[in-house]
């Protein structure tokens, strides 16, 4: 008798992705609905969705969704979590959305450890509108407004806003993973189940930045796309635990 | 359980692609360990030529499933669900 | 009598919204209105699941004030001119998502950075959107501390009830000013009315979803008629004045907010020398009160309108008038507050110039 | 109605002077607005508060020619002698103010309030001394009221200090009205 | 007709934009305006001394603008609805401390995150000043992808003229559409008029300061009436319309940019089936054509205004009426775009509604 | 004969100072002008003053200056700078206004490595809107805002920008220095000495914060506001150098 | 005026065919307007323009009742069928277009674009055989001025590239006039 | 140069303070290492007690300035000029 080992998990509406093939948004809305049914969450769950290629993450997501402008995620889940300090909020931002625009937002809700967790999906350009340059671009790559390839003098280094984020002292884990492989698919997953546990346990701010191939806008295809990840951007985006003060005492001054 | 004719080792599991939620990645069988994956030649509803398994029971494949579900972890629109036999 | 206190404008704003049942307030520090997050600091503390945030900005404030608004929670935010320019394009999202909250402008003189004198010159930007859209903030303006009070209470009503952001536009004179206030009745929590529409967790019932982003063009068609019939409802059922001496006036002037104190300090003065002038004072400036504009009309074929800016509330004025008298407009921008006597001066040269051959 | 203004530099207790002025009015029935000088730009510079009692409707809390000022110290005299109604009385507070005012139609009345006040023994009170005089001259409320305004505004303080603030008001009081020496 | 290119909108905007003598132009990303950076990003690149910044927001942007500006650069920002709502204290600085510059909002849907559609519904905002205090920007409404060339064109100059921010302002098809363009002349750069109050260093001049803080309320209202008379100015010298069809009219069409274009397309369609109606199109939105309005009313008694919202520049009409004829409205907001075939029955059951006794 | 040791320097206007007795915004305008003296650059300096209680640094600065918005500083020093390469742009801002709002704009505007020179005075509060709590207010501390003090769990913690700004690769030069002694205000000036010489040696962008008393929103007097900052103020703001990459070669990658 | 819409799936060269028309139509002295699908929401999706050509002014660029459209895949076919002027010419990439129309008020030319492709060897010039079948049938401009676009919008192609392009022209343009069977 | 009767070392400089320009903060009272300044007992002309150079040249001081400009150098509002005698 045949035994399921790999079903559609519960908090994932049955609509169809409209991402595009080999997109990464789609692997990570998949592990964030796993963690969600794992840890038991899904009716005390409110999530936020960015503008950005996922933007339209209430279609997916069958857990309370509250939309916010481009940027201001942790403002709005900032306010939520305020109100509702015993439901799980987390915010779902794109590496534009988090680390630029937004970027005085987020680290200023890591700053005062908003208890939330941040998802950050850091595919190294602005999918959405068409394929910019990110904050978050590396050096070389080409975007619409880098048609050269991004150089430092031009445009500027791309931005490490996890290191940024790890030093401002209400933020309790982050981490960061990708999910171009299964293997780094399933560290994803742990540490999702991490961020989303440390919320659960009051612990403060977290954050989970995930390298995420956009096929389309890097003009690669989906394998080659995951290839690239390993290859190039791991180099300027190192996939490592950037802080872990979960179990440590945060009640006096740090 | 029926294999098939000339395979060395037995099929372990098996995995069911919705034919139609595929987009044609290829990321399944990029990483399908034993190769069992393959595209299609006929078009899906959407318009692509979707990803499909060749271990079926009365299939001749080289290699077998082994239900280690690695297709389906990394299948984006998750159309894919495995089962151990 | 003795249960009047004498209160500056920020903390009757502040006191009155923690009575109606504010629970959340997140601002950002600006003069003339720094008194009002401060009070705030200090009284949410005390409170059970209250909550101040000093935000990074205008910007996280007003989104803070959105996510709170989501999760249930009547919520507040203040701001002076510069800051409230940064909140449009929240104003906006709240407009658009239907979500109740209000917003506190303690207006300056600008426009850029300007200065911190009381001055009236955001009507536009309040009663127009500043934003982007087809939307609308629901507009009051309070002239005293009794009102500040009151219309503090009646902002968090109103937001509840139709759903939309509620700005209450002051100056920095209203804001800094004491004036003995009784100050709202403690709301009972139980009372704020039951809101089906929260995100608190999808708990027994279907997830939702509060959004703004509709792809489809006749569905965001749609949503914007909706948006408009419920702004023509409140069009209808929301237009606040009061009136001051018009029954037998030949010239009415027209002005909100401290303008229009000094206005009636200005009409007390020429009523005693037997000028026959009348003060119809907007308490909604959004939805405009153009059927009482329109209803004096009937019988006074002069108007002036006053305002601490260059012309804006005139323009309302104009339209609601439809040319049926004449609009005369006087204006003190950037900070200066005019005296009753100087206004007194112009409604008499005014007065005289209009009714010179009858008065003589 | 009537517009006092009170004036000084900022450590004096300017604010505090009209607030429990307007309190004690508010408290004998009448309308009072209180307004504030503000703005954190003034540096080190003048503060100052208008307050309006009147047994009606209050229009402009704005100090246009007030009636009243309340002045303690030279700069403000400078800034507020033109600004004052014709016949305006003002109080000056005379230990710091070495200057006469030029406008000749108003009345002036000067107190030595820091000698007195030192005379208590505490500089502090230079503002209660002012508002004892400026209530005994004027006649805006009454010394009780103030005292009462007071005991409303500043909740916690010790016996002591209110005896000690009812005596500066007194001495303010009895300065002006029985011309007592500090 | 050889020299004529095939361009996009947002393109011809941008190239116009360089020819005209722009040297730096920041911007943040937003649908439907993308190509426009795009291509500054590469063009930018090719000129000596010119600049593109890919800004980490439209609030870094439009002060990058505000910097080069003050630097003596001719800038330029752009953006769709939201993100030109948090560009609104920037504008709001620029007005106040009389900076040229040109801001481009491609509207679209809204508000709130709407949709990407072409929309009108920033009227307002752009028209009133969604930012604080008295001031306002001046806002052309190209229609064609010629005028598109020669607006931006003449939106530099203007913006230099006057010192006062321009807004082009046009909406999502009007940038994406292609059509025959002849970009204006490469502009030299010594023809750009010599400005006396750039900051560049003050070597062997007094220094220099931009500023609008006035701390002195006299003062700032001097500034702002200062304001007021440039904009009066402003308001004499550039009232720019398009008349189709008006002489004979008896129904005037009144909208601006791609609604323009639609109700022509219905003007023309009515006027076969005999119906003598004409089109007046704004292409300056402020200032108002009100004088070109009032003309028209002497013989026109019925307007139809037609607007891609639920009804903003109705209202200056209505003013610039006086009530002097009558004043209809049709819109769709959302970014539904109406056929012309739509807007010409709209017009003919208007018109047939109003003449019925005259066409029997 | 009498030599002159000591004279007011010449870019500095003759306008006496609104500021409080003790203020270090007072102390720090005269370094600022002094650099620019020895540094002969007073004809080709731009500045930009904050809104903060520096806002009228314009009345000061014998220079041209150009005002930005609350927290803009970065991106208008930008624009000028982008348009006249060389010329020396500075912009002057407060810990309200470059930690608070104008975060996004000043990390960005370090990450792309802008050629300009940041002075960034923290004062631990928001001095001109009357001394509510700024994102810099050490723990502890009272403020309008933080009546009781600053508390971790309910304001969050003191921000170190300086830190995080040296991680965006664009930085070449970050101190941390103060001006509450004698030692200190000389250390300042060779800070700001070696900010504004990286600027003319096209170096990228430069930075010194510099600790500054407040003696009123501390309620402190001006001698034992200096004493705070050196007791108290630089346990959560250590004096030092951050980052000093002036003579690294940047051409490549970071 | 003739409103021609240009439909098909991302990648099938739909954008460029609408934009080569365009050109040439403007080179021929017409007045025209092009107008995309924009908008990155519809990933993956279809993508479509409006082409209108026409001797004078041009108002709307939108695709409301086409005269003419040109489909490349079938869900072009069903969203675009009932916008269709009356009368009107669809022309359809009958290669991956199983479906027939169910309007009988409209002309179909059906033509096996991929099919002829694939015999010419080059999948990626179905576009042009369609866009010669449609302009040979249409005549809104002709083969030369397409000719002349196509060197104008792409710009150093090669000459086998163009020479390539101009034969799918010739066999979209020979299936639809002579019914030359692919 | 005439020196005080009773002082062991010799004034080796002198300061000038802007008496009006002063605010009267004390820094440079706190950090000058010979202790000869000190508060004025008059007020100037914005209402401050200012500091005052008390090594004057007939002054009765026990150190003497050494024209080390700690004083200036700490001076918030630039009221004090330095010489070396
Ligand atoms: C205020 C504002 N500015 C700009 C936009 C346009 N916009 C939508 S998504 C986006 C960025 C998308 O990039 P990212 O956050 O990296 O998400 P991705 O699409 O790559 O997942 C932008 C700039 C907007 N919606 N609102
Ligand atoms: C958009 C905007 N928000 C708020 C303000 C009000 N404001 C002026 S200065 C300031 C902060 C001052 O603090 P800081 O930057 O630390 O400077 P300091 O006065 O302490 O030197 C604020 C909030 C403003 N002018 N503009
Ligand atoms: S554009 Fe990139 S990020 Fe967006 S859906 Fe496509 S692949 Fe994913
Ligand atoms: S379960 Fe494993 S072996 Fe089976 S098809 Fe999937 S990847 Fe291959
Ligand atoms: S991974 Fe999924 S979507 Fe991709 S080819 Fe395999 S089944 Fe299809
Ligand atoms: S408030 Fe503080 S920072 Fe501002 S001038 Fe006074 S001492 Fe200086
Ligand atoms: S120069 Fe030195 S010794 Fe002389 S007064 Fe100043 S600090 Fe004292
Ligand atoms: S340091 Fe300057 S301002 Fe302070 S007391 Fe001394 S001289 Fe006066
Ligand atoms: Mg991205
Ligand atoms: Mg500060």
């Amino acid at each position: 008798m045949s035994k399921p080992v790999f079903h559609r998990p519960k908090y994932l509406k049955d609509a169809p992705f409209h991402y595009c093939p080999g997109c990464g948004h789609s692997i990570i809305h998949r592990l964030i609905a796993e963690v969600i049914e794992e840890l038991g969450i899904g009716e005390i769950t409110i999530g936020v969705p960015p503008a950005g290629c996922a933007v339209l993450a209430y279609d997916y997501f069958d857990v309370d969704m509250g939309e916010a402008a481009h940027g201001r995620g942790c403002a709005v889940a900032t306010g939520i979590k305020r109100i509702l300090p015993d439901r799980i909020v987390f915010s779902y931002q794109g590496d534009g959305d988090i680390a630029a625009i937004g970027t005085a937002e987020t680290i200023h809700a890591a700053n005062r450890g908003e208890n939330i967790t941040v998802i950050f999906v850091n595919n190294s350009c602005y999918g959405m509108t068409g394929g910019q340059m990110a904050p978050t671009t590396v050096l070389g790559q080409k975007t619409t407004t880098t048609p050269g390839g991004r150089t430092a003098p031009l445009h500027g280094t791309p931005i490490d806003l996890s290191q940024m984020i790890a030093l401002a002292r209400g933020s309790v884990y982050i981490e960061r993973t990708s999910v171009h492989s299964v293997r780094h698919i399933l560290k994803t997953k742990k540490a999702l189940m991490k961020a989303f546990t440390a919320q659960m346990n009051g612990r403060g701010f977290s954050l989970v930045e995930i390298l995420s191939p956009c096929p389309t806008n890097w003009k690669l295809t989906p394998v080659e796309a995951c290839d690239h990840i390993e290859k190039e951007i791991t180099k300027t985006f190192p996939l490592k635990v950037i802080k872990d003060e979960i179990d440590a005492d945060r009640q006096g001054p740090p | 359980m029926a294999r098939s004719r000339n395979s060395t080792s037995t099929r372990r599991g098996h995995i069911l692609i919705e034919r139609d939620t595929c987009k044609a990645c290829g990321l399944c069988i990029s990483v399908c360990p034993q190769q069992v994956i393959g595209f299609s030649d006929t078009l899906n509803e959407k318009g692509y030529y979707p990803a499909e398994f060749l271990d079926q029971v009365d299939a001749d494949t080289l290699n077998h499933c082994t239900g280690c579900a690695f297709c389906a972890i990394i299948c984006p629109d998750v159309a894919i669900e495995v089962y151990r036999d | 009598m003795t249960d009047k206190v004498l209160m500056r404008g920020t903390h009757v704003i502040a006191e009155s919204a923690i009575r109606s049942g504010c629970r959340f307030y997140a601002g950002y520090p600006i003069t003339p209105q720094n008194e009002l997050p401060e009070y705030m600091a200090e009284a949410m503390m005390a409170i059970d699941n209250a909550t101040f945030i000093q935000a990074e900005s205008e910007i996280a404030a007003v989104n803070m004030v959105l996510g709170a608004s989501m999760a249930g929670a009547r919520a507040m935010t203040s701001s002076s001119s510069p800051g409230i320019s940064l909140k449009q394009e929240g104003i906006s999202f709240l407009a658009a998502q239907e979500l109740p909250a209000v917003i506190v402008n303690c207006m300056r003189g600008g426009p850029g950075l300007g200065n911190i004198a009381p001055s009236q010159g955001d009507y536009f930007q309040a009663t127009r959107g500043g934003g982007h859209g087809d939307y609308r903030s629901i507009v009051l303006a309070p002239a005293t501390g009794q009102e500040l009070a009151d219309f503090t209470a009646r902002a968090f009503d109103l937001a509840d009830r139709y759903r939309s952001p509620v700005v209450l536009l002051i100056d920095g004179m209203m804001g800094q000013m004491m004036e003995p206030v009784v100050p709202p009745e403690f709301m009972d929590e139980a009372d704020i009315p039951y809101r089906n529409w929260i995100l608190d967790g999808a708990r027994g019932r279907p997830s939702r979803i509060i959004k703004s982003l509709i792809l489809d063009p006749a569905k965001e068609e749609e949503h914007n008629w909706k948006l408009y019939r419920k702004y023509e409802n409140i069009t209808k059922e929301l237009q606040i004045t009061e009136a001051y001496q018009i029954d037998d006036a030949r010239l009415v002037v027209m002005a909100y907010g401290t303008a229009a104190r000094i206005a009636k300090g200005a009409i007390k003065r020429v009523r005693e020398i037997g000028l026959k002038v009348g003060l119809l004072r907007p308490l909604t400036l959004w939805p405009f009160p153009a059927r009482a504009v329109e209803d004096a009309s009937r019988f006074v074929k002069e108007f002036l309108v006053f305002e601490m800016n260059t012309g804006q509330m005139v323009e309302d004025v104009r339209l609601a008038l439809k040319h049926r008298s004449e609009v005369h407009f006087y204006g003190r921008p950037g900070g200066v507050v005019s005296t009753p006597d100087e206004i007194a001066k112009v409604i008499t040269s005014l007065y005289y110039r209009l009714h010179l051959e009858e008065e003589q | 109605m009537k517009k006092t203004i009170f004036a000084g530099f900022g450590g004096q207790g300017v604010l505090m002077m009209g607030y429990v002025f307007a309190v004690a009015a508010m408290r004998d029935g009448l309308e009072v607005t209180y307004l504030p000088s503000y703005g954190a730009e003034m540096r080190g510079g003048t503060a100052n508060c208008t307050v309006v009692v009147s047994d009606e409707e209050i229009f402009s809390p704005v100090a246009s020619s007030p009636d009243y000022a309340v002045i303690m110290n030279k700069p403000s005299l400078l800034r507020y002698e033109n600004l004052m109604k014709q016949g305006g009385v003002m109080f000056l507070n005379s230990s710091v103010i070495d200057r006469t005012p030029v406008r000749d139609d108003l009345h002036n009345v000067p107190i030595p309030a820091n000698d007195i006040a030192r005379k208590l023994g505490l500089d502090r009170v230079t503002n209660m001394i002012m508002l004892g005089a400026f209530v005994a001259k004027t006649r805006l409320t009454s010394l009780e009221s103030i005292m009462n305004g007071l005991q409303e505004s500043v909740k916690g303080k010790s016996e002591t200090v209110m005896k000690l603030n009812r005596k500066a008001l007194d001495r303010g009081a009895d300065y002006v009205l029985k011309g007592t020496p500090p």
